[in-house]
């Protein structure tokens, strides 16, 4: 094992020296190799190359039916994928499933509420075990349903519903987030929050993977294009 | 032959009705089961056909678009 | 888990091409044997062979019996181990074959329940008799008609026949435990019916018939299968370029 | 840093008890209806006490399983409906544990539940006082048995809600524990030995706590790509 350790070492070392620019600290936390999917026989998309660094937020852009939903099912490895290669900090996702899904966290076009449990049950229930009260109320807080904490979901608006799925944000430990167009519904005092949510977890060394139809300027480092494979018959 | 005449394999003293009638059944199940799926084939056959003159006449379509769109 | 072997034997063995092209060449001799079988087995067996002593002519149905309800339960067993195989390597083949076995192991459950009716009729005076045999054989028919139902709650094919092959190795699961739960059933019951598969201690020459009958249902299983597979192919694979071709090439094919 | 949503069979049988005592109407459903049929018979069939008992012990059954295939189809459709299905599925742990976490919460709703109140329907078929400990026993067992493998079709027919697909994929599954179960209780009423298909019961519950939630974590991937 040292020998490796020491290979490894050397090879940054030469990197610096050739003065190569991918900074030391910053590591790839994904890398999707030709990636592609096959849906009644059919490949979805044209095969999906990126990679994601530590603190990068990469925009997923598409026309709608491109897949999007579909790519987020792949790298959340719901859905196998029918060939390519998904890698977690290095390692394909076959063999770091556990550690993979423990740092992800995942917001899709459900919003994951339970109707018959209240506001505050709900975002315990979402958010990991150890996450204080006071957390937990800062977050109602910050979306803006504190007075709502013990009504049931069942009397939310869905505008409501999908405030307290992005009241995760801010009670997730995960590095990597997941977001299928997290800005769907929202008013623009939601939009302002969720960038805010973003801004912070990018500074803290985390990275977002997003798929939205208006652009944040300030937070996207780079965009993908997905290209649907146009299906002629 | 067990039978001694044509008229006795049908009779079978008695219970020919039922070995005849099952023997019916079965060979109209097993014929349905060889002929449905020639059926399947040729209608997959011809919906391939199809879809490959939709396919040319589209790029003919473009082809004419392509050609007189410089000129317009 | 995509756990892709690189056995290219193996997987040259999964690809719907090779399959196609390979079944075209096997189909003539393999539809010629099974006629043969066939008609000499039945002839053999309701002209030839002696009647039975107890049940007069009427024994001689367990030609179309027997053989029809032995390969119906093969045939399950065939339909979940193809849905396993492509559970595990993801070959889409095997999808396609267990997904054409169920309605030939439907149908083939069908004639010997109907079959088995027919016979009860002389030998016991009822057309339905809940026989244990023949109770587990209608309980095969349901879960037949589960895996084809199946198929109906699903959009795309590839979950279709992922949920296809869970449900049939469920049921390959449950079936020793039905036809052993319907046994014990039945010596509650009625401790004192005749077996209806006598078949070894029958007499050699009518028993003869009845193994020839048996192959002669296995070879109409496989061209019945090979059939309706390739129906498939050509139904899931129409955007190959080689299926185009063969189209094009040879529209005035069979 | 797994969060709560694997927390596993704790969690969930919590959660989904929870929910469950929520909206009690939708837990008497099943109850009634099982009360309902039961009175429908003698008007049906004969209200002579020999004649209702002979068909007693399989009456029992036959009400307790059409009971437990009634409630069975909403173990996953909320969820699946919801978007908690999703958030469950990518939860690092294996799915085995919460699947049983819930499966558990339903039998204790509805499983359970029927167990007790069929001495009521016992007496109301004149089944003699002796079986009636055997019979709530194998209730006790069977419902279990019932809802892990009404669970496999419940996940498998989630994309397209349809009683009838449920029952008929379910049904023949069914056939081992109606009949074990029945015998059990007529074993009971004859003075022979119960145990016997009572402990084929306890097996079948053994082999499909094992068996069942490979095939629902399987139907439930399958079910959100369907």
């Amino acid at each position: 094992m040292p020998t490796a350790f020491s290979a490894v070492f050397w090879h940054n070392t030469v990197l610096i020296f050739l003065g190569s620019n991918s900074p030391l600290t910053t590591h790839t936390v994904l890398k999707v190799e030709s990636l592609a999917f096959e849906r009644n026989d059919a490949v979805l998309f044209q095969p999906v190359d990126f990679e994601l660094k530590a603190g990068e937020a990469l925009q997923i852009l598409g026309v709608n039916g491109s897949g999007k939903t579909t790519l987020f099912q792949l790298l959340t490895a719901i859905l196998p994928s029918s060939s390519g290669q998904i890698s977690y900090c290095g390692q394909p996702l076959s063999d770091c499933r556990y550690e993979y899904l423990s740092d992800v966290l995942f917001i899709g076009h459900q919003s994951g509420v339970k109707a018959a449990l209240t506001v505050e049950e709900n975002l315990r229930w979402m958010s990991p075990n150890n996450t204080s009260c006071e957390k937990i109320s800062a977050a109602l807080e910050a979306v803006g349903l504190s007075e709502y904490a013990q009504i049931h979901c069942a009397n939310l608006s869905a505008g409501q519903k999908r405030r307290v799925a992005l009241a995760r944000l801010m009670t997730a430990q995960a590095k990597l987030w997941l977001l299928d167009e997290p800005l769907t519904s929202l008013d623009k005092q939601g939009v302002e929050l969720v960038e805010r949510c973003m801004c912070q977890h990018l500074t803290q060394g985390g990275a977002i993977l997003f798929s939205s139809h208006q652009d944040l300027a300030q937070v996207t480092t780079r965009n993908y294009k997905l290209e649907p494979v146009v299906e002629v018959a | 032959m067990y039978f001694d005449s044509l008229q006795q394999l049908m009779s079978m003293n008695g219970h020919g009705i039922y070995v005849w009638s099952s023997f019916a059944i079965s060979a109209v199940v097993m014929i349905g089961l060889i002929v449905k799926p020639l059926r399947q084939k040729q209608a997959a056959m011809k919906n391939i056909e199809l879809q490959i003159k939709l396919q040319a006449s589209k790029q003919a379509a473009k082809q004419t678009e392509v050609a007189d769109a410089p000129h317009s | 888990m995509n756990f892709n072997l690189q056995w290219t034997w193996f997987h040259r063995l999964g690809s719907p091409r090779w399959f196609y092209q390979k079944t075209q060449r096997w189909l003539p001799w393999l539809a010629i044997a099974t006629l043969a079988l066939l008609v000499t087995g039945l002839v053999w067996g309701l002209a030839f062979a002696p009647p039975d002593a107890k049940q007069g002519n009427s024994f001689r149905i367990i030609y179309l019996h027997v053989p029809a309800s032995v390969v119906a339960l093969a045939g399950y067993y065939i339909m979940a181990i193809s849905g396993a195989v492509g559970l595990i390597w993801r070959i889409k083949l095997s999808f396609m074959l267990m997904r054409s076995a169920a309605p030939i192991g439907a149908a083939l459950t069908f004639i010997a329940l109907v079959t088995g009716a027919i016979w009860g009729k002389p030998t016991w005076g009822a057309y339905w008799v809940w026989d244990a045999r023949i109770t587990s054989m209608l309980i095969l028919l349901f879960l037949y008609f589960g895996v084809i139902a199946l198929r109906h709650t699903y959009s795309n094919n590839e979950a279709a026949d992922k949920a296809g092959a869970v449900l049939s190795l469920v049921g390959m699961v449950n079936v020793p435990i039905i036809y052993k739960s319907v046994d014990w059933w039945q010596t509650l019951h009625q401790p004192a019916t005749i077996k209806f598969t006598g078949a070894p201690s029958m007499h050699p020459d009518m028993f003869a018939p009845l193994v020839v009958m048996i192959i002669g249902f296995y070879s109409f299983y496989s061209l019945a299968l090979i059939l309706f597979a390739r129906a498939e192919i050509l139904r899931r694979e129409y955007r190959a370029s080689w299926v185009r071709q063969l189209v094009t090439n040879q529209p005035a094919e069979k | 840093m797994a969060n709560n949503l694997s927390g596993g069979f704790k969690a969930y049988l919590h959660r989904d008890l929870l929910i469950a005592l929520r909206d009690r109407g939708d837990l008497s459903k099943p109850l009634m209806f099982f009360l309902l049929v039961a009175v429908m018979v003698p008007l049906a069939i004969a209200p002579e006490a020999s004649k209702l008992s002979a068909i007693a012990p399989g009456l029992i059954w036959i009400l307790a399983l059409l009971a437990t295939l009634l409630s069975i189809e909403r173990l996953f459709s909320e969820d699946y409906a919801d978007g908690s299905l999703e958030q469950l599925l990518i939860s690092p742990n294996l799915l085995m544990m919460p699947i049983l976490g819930k499966i558990t919460a339903h039998w204790l709703v509805i499983g359970l539940p029927l167990t007790l109140l069929s001495p009521v329907i016992a007496i109301w078929f004149s089944l003699p006082i002796s079986a009636m400990v055997p019979m709530m026993l194998s209730l006790a067992l069977g419902t279990a048995v019932l809802s892990l493998i009404g669970a496999v079709g419940a996940a498998l027919t989630l994309p397209r809600q349809g009683g009838v697909l449920l029952a008929l994929l379910v049904m023949p599954l069914y056939m081992p524990v109606l009949i074990f179960g029945s015998a059990t209780i007529q074993a009971a009423v004859d003075g022979l030995n119960w145990l016997a298909p009572l402990a084929m019961l306890a097996a079948l519950l053994a082999v499909a706590i094992v068996l069942c939630p490979l095939a629902i974590s399987a139907g439930l991937r399958i079910a959100k790509n369907g």
